[in-house]
């Protein structure tokens, strides 16, 4: 396959007592979509906070398009190309759909505070650029009839997808989806599911996520992470995994 | 300095701190709990003590326990009108924490503004409790007053703690401090615990605002101006813990006192302000080390 | 956003309109919280000098310093009240506008501008708080108001290269007159050798009383051997009374208004100091209550004898609780307000037209024996401040009774 | 207009510009302040000390005495803005009663408590005060719809959010309160040219609040609001000056009467008399022509 862009070394967290994730070690590869499945409580989110750094590992590394993340902060993980979502959607209240889009460009727009201040053609100019990418951003996605209302007001799908639109709007390398499909009704998730096809190509993503729904998560994943108190239990393409008997005690035999 | 004058400087200090105490304390308490700020208890010490003040005149002087039971009484109402009029809603409403800050300093404002309107023209001065006002021991004068002060501030604080730590009531609190979500799924009545801080919160504040009052007389403003006092202890203890709140505010005064000796007066405001910026750079958690740390 | 500024200019006009008819409404009727001092019906001429003459008024009605302010501001009005039944100054009746500065500098910008330019003034009395009356110090020259009043920091009236202020009046002797009083007391019938000083550095008045003591005392032969301060923010001086206790000189000024003066006080016995203290006129009347245990050895300064009968404020003060029954003790500033407007309705009779601003400077400079309740005013033309004014010496006695012990004469020039 | 309007136009506009700075504070970035007036102290102090000691013309001092809060503001946000909210909050409150102190400490230069004078006599100042107050408030509004008041406001509503997105909320916020800062030291000058006398006692934690009241009275996330309310709530008491409601000087009462229309405002409609709204370039178009009639010298600015 082609190249690997993230990659962690036996990462660990733990809080407290409790070792929310041990020796966890992956390898993403470009254009690839690798889910992580697992009871509550497997350290899933615990691996993308450690993942985009909100959260510092106890020990192990991780090499984020070959380069070691160890002394970088949050923001600049970010600002490398990797972009997340969240378990519950966290859109800014006080912004519309537009402008929600918009942050996720805002900081590398190119004007400084006199000229936002001054109007400066120089800010004219970059707002034109980040409203055009918003915008555009927007369109691909279908979701340009949403843009002036309020993320509050909006059905929880679509909100879904504009949180996916904001963290893709920057172009970056790789996504973390934090269960996208959560809360979804059924027919909502088959669109979910194309729509982040539709995203992967369009936007030449490699993505992880991180789901319960099995139909989501076999339907999109070449390979699969299972996750329980911590630890990887099992990992493989979702054919194989769909027969492996660890899989089932500790997931499947849990779901309903 | 000679070693009596140290002492007696010591005894100054640790006397001035056991009321930052309780004024952090109070303030630590409803931080714990809401995790904001709230400006509004300094207000309610100075209303405190003119209710006092005003019940001991009406009835020519009762017994004093009297008096700071009415005093602690009146501090409770305050107490949870403040919490019924400015924050009930905002927390029915799940509002920004913004708004709690500027509910409370609204009722700062207000209640320092309503005494200085209507009582403000004059002074009031408690009757003296103490025939004489000093005790000589060792050379080293004792003021009656301060140690009462003393004596009462420091068995409030032990019993505080002793309901903190050791009684239903205060397992609830400190779950309800914890994540008071969590609290009320586990069965907690988060919303009656809150109210149960406030009232203790206020409760003490009618206590101190009495004290402060025999102590300084009663003014508008004796309870503001003694509030950032209790705001430094508390964050230097770190906010929301009880101890750290208690043993910073007893150091804050015993480096107060001595910063005024040896620095002078004018020197004492940017002194503790320095204090607070080393404090907060060097140990962000506080003195109790626990720091409450936002939501991921 | 321009245009949410012009919207906003707009509004500014509609009240500016607004308070312009206000104003207007209210220069026959009320003005602020007093009622001015009518003239009694007479027959109106249309000649100009027959126009009442409009006096300016401006005192802590409100706010924490109004407890000297509303007395003051009655001093005042008993005075327009009494020149206004003699017939007015030179047959033309005083109208008296009122407005309340609550202790704060901008609030007395404000009232200031508005009786200036609203009601246009043609003289002003100032209050007794130096803070106030400093905010407009430059600005009377501007506008030739002659203001005469009881903000007795020398600042007002002189700047510090010693220039006069030209329009600013004082009518009791100021801040270092009174200290070096007390100071000449200290040394001279009490005989002491060292002396310290506690006092509020963001207080005016204190400030500036504790320095001329300071210097006073070790210009005669005295010696400062300890020197305190606190602030506003500060409640508690037990730091600064242990340094004062153990320091231990003969006796102590403390220079602050009563509410903190009381604590000093208090926290220096407490912290076993037994000597002499010394305090400004502000540990008058009804000091003693607000302090937690006896009072002994405590000498004051008091401006007029309010207690001997038979002298022209002790008259003045029984009309004063007359007028004021809920008045439980003398206060000095009715006394003040009366003495300055007999001060300026003075220089008023003796101009051509009393209404014109820069004649009354200049006869007010001429000042002389101006007879007031407290004794007779001269104004020193080269301070704008009286010269010749005792100051009195106060303590109390056994039952918190004022009792007035010496009668002190010091010039300002004293030590120079 | 007489001096007295005039007088009082200058101080409302003061009190627009600093609440302007306290929108793009509290408004904007969720930063709880208490102690912007010291940074008008630290702007007055700082300019006509320099213009009176050091004989600098006004623009330079000026210039150096924002400069002087600017410094202040960078060393307090830079070690403040890190931790939690809370103790940024707690920490401009006693900044707010440091600074002041600091007068006093330096009262051989300060005059302390007596008050500080000999400022200089500006013509025409409600013009430059107008003018300043325009430029203020375009800068903040356009400082709203750009992409610092995108982030900002993302930052306000969700700092770990606005994170993953790259921005770097610490660095943010220092310059907004840096900028806040700056306005607020701007306002000090304006006010201390209005009144020719400044002291320490001026630029207390009550002032500081009365900036928030007036923030959140007209919606602390509407810049048309906050502009208004701060305007017209400082004009409205000295209209009222004389004005008695049964048998009460209204003045007097002002500051209570605020109190509770905050407190009313606060429980019922928390994002204030404005909410979000901003006066609408299309609204305004349709009242400018009247606006024009109706004060002609305005017509040019507007």
């Amino acid at each position: 396959m082609s190249n690997v862009v993230l990659k962690t070394e036996g990462i660990s967290k733990s809080f407290g007592g409790v070792k929310a994730v041990q020796q966890f070690s992956m390898e993403l590869h470009e254009h690839e979509i690798k889910g992580i499945i697992g009871p509550n409580g497997a350290g899933k989110t615990t691996i993308f906070n450690l993942l985009s750094h909100i959260i510092l590992p106890d020990e192990g590394k991780i090499f984020l398009l070959g380069e070691d993340i160890e002394n970088k902060s949050q923001e600049e993980v970010a600002q490398m190309g990797l972009s997340r979502t969240f378990q519950s959607i966290r859109l800014f209240a006080g912004l519309n759909v537009l402008d929600n889009v918009k942050v996720g460009l805002d900081n590398e727009g190119k004007y400084n505070l006199f000229d936002a201040m001054f109007l400066t053609p120089r800010r004219w100019k970059e707002e034109k650029r980040i409203h055009n990418a918003a915008m555009e951003c927007l369109t691909m996605l279908n979701l340009e009839k949403y843009k002036d209302y309020r993320s509050n007001n909006l059905p929880y799908g679509i909100q879904r997808r504009v949180e996916i639109a904001r963290a893709i709007v920057s172009r970056p390398k790789i996504l973390l989806l934090d269960e996208p499909a959560a809360g979804l009704l059924p027919e909502e998730v088959f669109e979910l599911i194309d729509f982040i096809r539709l995203i992967k190509e369009k936007f030449e993503l490699s993505i992880i996520v991180i789901e319960h729904r099995m139909d989501l998560i076999m339907n999109l994943c070449s390979e699969i992470l299972v996750q329980d108190f911590g630890k990887t239990i099992a990992c493989g393409t979702p054919k194989e995994l769909q027969c492996d008997p660890r899989v089932l005690a500790a997931y499947l035999g849990e779901e309903e | 300095m000679t070693g009596k004058l140290f002492i007696q400087l010591l005894v100054n200090g640790i006397s001035i701190g056991a009321v930052y105490a309780l004024i952090a304390v109070g303030f630590a308490l409803v931080f714990s709990v809401l995790k904001f700020s709230n400006f509004s208890f300094g207000g309610t010490i100075s209303a405190c003590a003119f209710i006092g003040f005003f019940f001991q005149k009406a009835f020519n002087q009762p017994p004093y326990w009297i008096t700071v039971l009415v005093s602690s009484v009146a501090g409770v109402l305050i107490a949870l009108t403040v919490d019924l009029l400015g924050f009930n809603r905002i927390r029915k409403k799940n509002s920004p924490k913004i708004y709690y800050f500027l509910s409370s300093v609204v009722f700062a404002i207000m209640i320092e503004q309503i005494l200085t309107v209507f009582y403000g023209t004059q002074m009031y001065a408690f009757p003296s409790i103490f025939a004489t006002t000093t005790l000589q021991i060792g050379g080293i004068t004792f003021s009656k007053l301060d140690m009462t002060i003393l004596a009462i501030a420091i068995s409030l604080l032990v019993i505080l703690i002793i309901i903190i730590d050791k009684t239903k009531l205060g397992l609830a609190i400190r779950a309800v401090a914890i994540n008071s979500n969590t609290s009320r799924l586990m069965g907690i009545n988060s919303s009656v615990i809150i109210v149960l801080t406030f009232a203790i919160a206020g409760f003490l504040g009618g206590i101190t605002g009495v004290m402060l009052g025999q102590k300084y007389s009663v003014y508008a403003s004796l309870g503001p101006s003694m509030m950032l006092k209790g705001f430094i202890a508390s964050v230097i203890g770190g906010l929301g813990s009880l101890g750290g709140a208690i043993v910073a505010a007893i150091l804050l005064g015993v480096v107060e006192i001595f910063a005024t000796f040896v620095f002078g007066a004018e020197i004492v405001p940017i002194v503790l302000f320095g204090i607070m910026l080393i404090f907060l750079l060097v140990r962000p958690q506080g003195i109790a080390g626990r720091i409450a740390e936002e939501k991921a | 956003m321009k245009k949410v500024l012009a919207l906003l200019l707009a509004v500014v006009m509609v009240i500016g309109v607004l308070a312009g008819c206000g104003g207007q409404a209210n220069t026959g009727g009320q003005t602020g919280t007093d009622q001015p001092s009518q003239a009694p019906s007479q027959s109106q001429g249309t000649q100009k000098d027959l126009e009442p003459i409009k006096l300016g008024n401006i005192q802590d009605l409100t706010g924490s310093a109004s407890e000297a302010g509303v007395a003051n501001a009655w001093g005042v009005e008993y005075a327009v009240k009494m020149i206004n039944s003699q017939g007015g100054i030179n047959g033309r009746m005083i109208e008296l506008y009122t407005e309340d500065c609550k202790n704060d500098a901008t609030e007395a910008l404000n009232a200031y501008r508005k009786l200036v330019d609203e009601i246009g003034i043609h003289a002003l009395i100032g209050p007794p708080l130096s803070n106030s009356a400093a905010t407009w110090k430059e600005l009377v020259e501007e506008d030739q108001i002659p203001c005469v009043g009881h903000f007795m920091d020398e600042s007002c009236t002189t700047d510090e290269n010693g220039n006069v202020y030209k329009y600013m009046f004082l009518a009791e002797p100021g801040c270092i007159q009174q200290s070096y009083s007390i100071a000449k007391f200290a040394l001279e019938k009490l005989g002491i050798k060292t002396a310290g000083v506690l006092y509020n550095t963001a207080n005016a008045f204190a400030v500036a009383h504790a320095k001329p003591f300071m210097d006073y005392i070790n210009a005669k032969g005295g010696k400062i051997v300890v020197e305190e301060t606190f602030s506003w923010s500060d409640a508690d001086y037990s730091a600064q009374a242990a340094k004062v206790a153990a320091a231990n000189p003969d006796a102590v000024f403390l220079s602050d208004y009563a509410a903190q003066a009381k604590l000093c006080y208090q926290q220096l016995r407490e912290a076993g100091y037994k000597g002499i203290i010394l305090g400004a006129n502000t540990l008058a009347l009804p000091f003693p209550t607000l302090v937690d245990g006896e009072i002994y050895d405590l000498y004051f300064l008091q401006n007029v004898d309010m207690f001997s009968e038979g002298t022209d404020c002790y008259d003045l003060l029984q009309a004063f609780f007359k007028e004021n029954p809920d008045s439980t003790y003398p206060k000095v500033n009715a006394c003040f307000g009366y003495d300055a407007v007999m001060v300026m309705a003075d220089a008023m009779r003796r101009a051509k037209d009393p209404t014109d601003g820069a004649e009354v400077q200049a006869l007010l400079e001429q000042t002389k024996d101006v007879p007031t309740s407290s004794g007779p005013i001269t104004i020193d033309p080269k301070t704008h401040r009286p010269v010749g004014m005792p100051m009195y010496i106060a303590t109390y006695d056994e039952n918190n009774n004022v009792k007035i012990v010496d009668k002190i004469f010091v010039s300002e020039d004293a030590l120079k | 207009m007489n001096n007295y309007q005039i007088g009082l136009t200058i101080l409302s506009c003061v009190s627009v510009i600093t609440v302007t700075g306290v929108y793009a504070l509290t408004g904007l970035c969720g930063m709880f302040s208490l102690g912007q007036a010291a940074f008008m102290c630290i702007g007055a102090y700082g300019t006509f000390m320099l213009t009176r000691y050091a004989g600098i013309p006004l623009i330079p001092a000026a210039l150096l005495g924002v400069l002087a809060g600017v410094i202040v503001a960078w060393v307090v946000g830079r070690l403040t803005l890190k931790l939690r909210r809370d103790y940024f909050a707690l920490m401009t409150v006693a900044l707010g009663q440091a600074i002041p102190s600091l007068v006093v400490v330096f009262s051989e230069y300060t005059n302390g408590a007596l008050g500080f004078t000999k400022i200089p006599k500006v013509n025409g100042l409600i013009w430059i005060t107008l003018g300043i107050t325009v430029l203020v408030v375009f800068c903040i509004r356009n400082l709203k719809y750009s992409r610092y008041g995108r982030m900002c406001l993302a930052l306000k509503t969700d700092e770990l959010a606005a994170k993953s997105f790259g921005i770097n909320v610490y660095k943010l916020k220092v310059k907004i309160y840096i900028l806040a800062s700056a306005i607020a030291c701007i306002a000090g000058i304006l006010f201390a040219l209005r009144n020719r006398y400044i002291d320490n006692t001026q630029f207390n934690w009550a002032l500081s609040a009365e900036m928030q009241i007036f923030l959140f009275f007209g919606g602390s996330n509407s810049l048309t609001g906050a502009v208004v309310s701060a305007f017209v709530l400082k004009m409205l008491p000295n209209i009222l000056r004389n004005v008695q409601l049964f048998g009460v000087s209204m003045q007097e009462y002002r500051i209570i009467l605020y109190c509770i229309l905050v407190l009313i405002i606060l429980n019922f409609r928390p994002a204030g008399i404005m909410g979000e709204h901003e006066l609408n370039f299309r609204w305004v178009s349709r009242l400018t022509a009247k606006i024009k009639n109706a004060s002609g010298r305005n017509g040019g600015k507007a």
